[in-house]
């Protein structure tokens, strides 16, 4: 069972990731976009951090959907809406239980990923985010391991995609041979989930 | 750079602008630059905004005659939802809010979930978009064409309208007939500095420049050995004129980045009205200066718009904005 | 750079200013921009020039309220004396022609010459100096203080009293006084690439800056390590107050020297007001753009003029030239 | 005897050897200038080149106040009204003669020289084309080939002073170290006389 702590830690350990891979995610966005994603991603976790310390939501629902909400009215730019749509819809899908098992959680991620795609209409290869998500969540029915694993391959495999949503698209086949930013980031927030998980849920957990 | 930090760089602009303009409304912490004497009554409200690195789009069209407020975002990023439902409450009187809104996949997605917000408390609002930009193919594979240099000539003449006390859906129809009049096509001669970055979005050497760009930075489509003034001309208006092809006289914004000089951008509006000459397009008037900029870029754009009657009449209109000013 | 060949930036220039601005009068081949209605009957004509590349300064600030009219030089050289007995001709009214020299050496003796040339054809011309820049000494170890942002002052001053249709000395005595109650200083964060030279006149890393310098790409007094914003703000404006100690509110130019974005400037510009506040003098009015610049220097300077009644009230006037408007 | 076409050919020599050394005058002024005395040197010569062959003026004082004027109408800046000055007042104190001493025009030049210090303020060692001229007009009493090195020497003795006139003067201690383009260009001027006066007068003459 993931309780409220755990999904407090997942947004803990995305925000400390994002910090860590900023300046990163900027230069991944500066070969194919506009320079500012790190900056994005930290700004929203920033204050998803303070925003969880002040208010303490008590499920993990609550947890997800106020992170959602601090991301959509801080962040700006496609990824604060797109991220923001991610952590609400799977808030929501996880009602008002204190507790939930590891496949209503797949369950509802699968329901904010959706969310995210249609938000966006971006689909499977288009080089957006959804590269990194889509392969996690069907991944995240086995482990939190194997979701970490398939997001990063998802975002690997977006160098030599073309990109057509996003700024990313205005370049055309130039496009080609760069990482998509927002997938890399993506990879982080999942892979944030093992880290959650702590050693007791580590390694394939 | 001339800042603080990059996290206080739009914070210090407003402060700034509230120092310097005291016939504007600068909400700092909030991020909304307001017309002071908004809302003002029976008229309809025109909120726009995106990301900053634009100056002065849009919070230097703030005022009479054209926007009734403006809501910046960080740099190259679209503001949030909080600020476009903020600046449509502090300018409706009642008679409807109109956002101009510019197509990048942040500022739709942003101001789509405002439009939301809005309408929840009570609000009407309606939504143009402005995508010019034809160095970017308007299919499925693209997030469309961006919004550039036509976002000025909307606000302007929507604003002129509005002023006029103009229904909300005429306002919006205005907006609407100017953006599908209007295309743009940009070239970068140098690359851009963001805050947030802190060294060049991209590496373009000395003699090399690049079609195609938009107003974020980003590469353009094609990257090619430097060429002359009227050579850049050339290709920029055919470009445009490919894909506009006007029976009747234009409007003409010889629009800089940024870091171009006002005298090689008088010289390159020189080039530009020997295109369309040689193209046979009348110019009912030309704008010369830097207004859709992109931060330190060193390039330029040509915008044109074919205008009616009207929409001549409304550009001629008196406007007091701190960046656009005539009339009256 | 945007341009065709270096030899014909100033006259390509001059074509784009025809074409974009029906209200002046264009002489590309004399370089005279004159205001279309000149000579205005009975009103004293104002003539200012300079080397080009400090646009908008002068071409644009003609118009009602400020200059009659402006001779453009090469960039960066002083106009010849030719041009500026053709625009005095042109804009005498036979109330005679206020000439407004910023005081370089190129500028002092081309005008120089034209006075007397002027003189020589009959017409009545008084003369004065623009001299604010604190960065150099005004000694006989040097050419005396460079004309840098006061000229704006003195030129939308001295124009709004022109326009009234004061005499030629009343005219001539209230530009002084503006010069005398104007000081700039000006810090450059990269430096200039002339048309002429092609690549930067020195060579500035980007972790570093120039305290102190002029307006013509010239290297300043000092070189020192990145600061912040607030910290080129203190200074600025400590310089200039150990100059000019005003005990009355003063006019602020926050101006940019041609390549920092507007963003950037705004948020200086809420530096320089935190500084004047500390050191309580009162600002009147600001002014916040790009207005006396160094080609694509990027940059900025603070220009401050103590004002009394009447040089507010001449300040707030109406004016209508490409560059500067409001009013009316 | 130095007849008119003498002063033509001193003319069209020097503008020779402008257009040779332009760049190298505007990197020096891009030292401690404004980058621009190549280019404006380079218009005022082209200019004067143009009126000697249009007019064809009859006398070496007509040939030397043609060649000022046009230097005034045409260069701007510092250098224009004081090159314009030197030639037009050596000019008039030519007179009308069809031919002149090197004697009297080494008194006209130095008539001319006195113009440009009374113009310009500058005095001997404040860096400025003065610091080549002055000492190339006592040289000239002995021969072209001497003034023409004393004005050379003069140039290069620019280089560790402070500049306390034009432009240069703004960068006070920064000024030291550098050759004064206006002291450069007069050692071209006067190094064209040697040109000028040809296989024959060349040397020493
Ligand atoms: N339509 C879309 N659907 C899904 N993800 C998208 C879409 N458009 C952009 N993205 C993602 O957003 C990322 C860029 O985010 P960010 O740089 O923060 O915003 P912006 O593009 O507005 O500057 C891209 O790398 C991409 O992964
Ligand atoms: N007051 C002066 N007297 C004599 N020569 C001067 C004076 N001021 C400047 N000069 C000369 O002029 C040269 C600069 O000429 P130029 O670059 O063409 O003009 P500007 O300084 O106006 O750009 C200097 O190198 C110097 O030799
Ligand atoms: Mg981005
Ligand atoms: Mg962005
Ligand atoms: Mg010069
Ligand atoms: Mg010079």
């Amino acid at each position: 069972m993931l309780d409220t702590d755990f999904f407090r830690r997942w947004m803990a350990a995305t925000a400390a990731a994002v910090d860590r891979e900023a300046s990163r995610l900027t230069e991944l966005d500066a070969a194919i976009g506009d320079a500012d994603h790190g900056s994005n991603m930290q700004r929203g976790f920033t204050a998803v951090t303070a925003a969880l310390e002040r208010e303490s939501p008590a499920t993990p629902g609550a947890v997800l959907t106020l992170a959602g909400r601090q991301l959509i009215s801080t962040v700006g730019g496609a990824s604060g809406p797109l991220y923001g749509t991610l952590l609400r819809r799977t808030g929501k899908a996880l009602g008002d239980e204190p507790e939930v098992t590891d496949g209503r959680f797949a369950d509802a991620l699968e329901a904010g990923v959706e969310a995210v795609a249609q938000l966006g209409g971006a689909k499977a290869g288009d080089k957006t985010m959804l590269d990194a998500l889509l392969p996690a969540v069907g991944a995240l029915r086995s482990s939190a391991g194997a979701a970490r694993d398939a997001a990063l391959a998802g975002a690997l495999a977006t160098v030599p995609l073309q990109a057509r949503k996003g700024r990313a698209s205005y370049l055309g086949e130039r496009s080609i041979g760069h990482q998509d930013p927002g997938a890399t980031s993506a990879a982080l927030l999942v892979a944030a989930l093992v880290e959650a998980a702590g050693t007791s849920g580590g390694g394939d957990a | 750079m001339l800042i603080n930090v990059p996290e206080t760089v739009v914070a210090d602009a407003l402060r700034g602008m509230a120092a310097a303009h005291p016939e504007l409304t600068v909400d700092v912490e909030n991020r909304v630059v307001v017309r002071r004497d908004a809302p003002v009554a029976g008229k309809v409200g025109l909120v726009s905004g995106g990301g900053s690195g634009h100056e002065p789009l849009h919070a230097g069209f703030v005022g009479p005659g054209m926007l009734s407020a403006a809501c910046p975002g960080e740099a190259f990023t679209s503001p949030v939802p909080d600020q476009m439902v903020r600046a449509a409450a502090a300018v409706d009187s009642g008679a409807g809010v109109l956002f101009i809104v510019k197509n990048y996949t942040g500022d739709v997605l942003n101001f789509d979930m405002a439009v939301e917000l809005a309408e929840d408390e009570g609000l009407q609002v309606a939504r143009v978009l402005v995508d010019d930009d034809v160095a970017v193919s308007d299919s499925t594979f693209t997030a469309g064409r961006r919004g550039t240099g036509a976002t000025l000539f909307v606000e302007k003449i929507a604003g002129a309208l509005a002023d006029e006390g103009a229904p909300l859906e005429r306002v919006e129809a205005v907006a609407r007939r100017v953006n599908e009049s209007s295309r743009s096509f940009g070239v970068a001669l140098g690359a851009v500095t963001t805050p947030a970055k802190g060294s060049p979005t991209f590496d373009l050497p000395p003699g090399e420049l690049e079609l195609g760009i938009g107003i974020h930075g980003e590469p353009g489509r094609e990257r090619r050995p430097m060429m002359t003034s009227g050579e850049i001309a050339d290709i920029a208006v055919h470009a445009v004129l490919e894909d506009l092809r006007p029976d009747g006289p234009v409007l003409v914004l010889v629009n800089g980045m940024g870091a171009t000089p006002l005298l090689e951008l008088y010289g390159f509006g020189a080039e530009v009205h020997r295109v369309l000459s040689e193209r046979g397009v009348a110019v009912a008037r030309t704008l010369v200066g830097n207004y859709v900029t992109s931060l330190d870029m060193a390039g330029c754009s040509v915008t044109l718009c074919q205008v009616d009657e009207e929409m001549l009449r409304l550009w001629d209109a008196p406007v007091q904005t701190s960046a656009l000013r005539w009339g009256r």
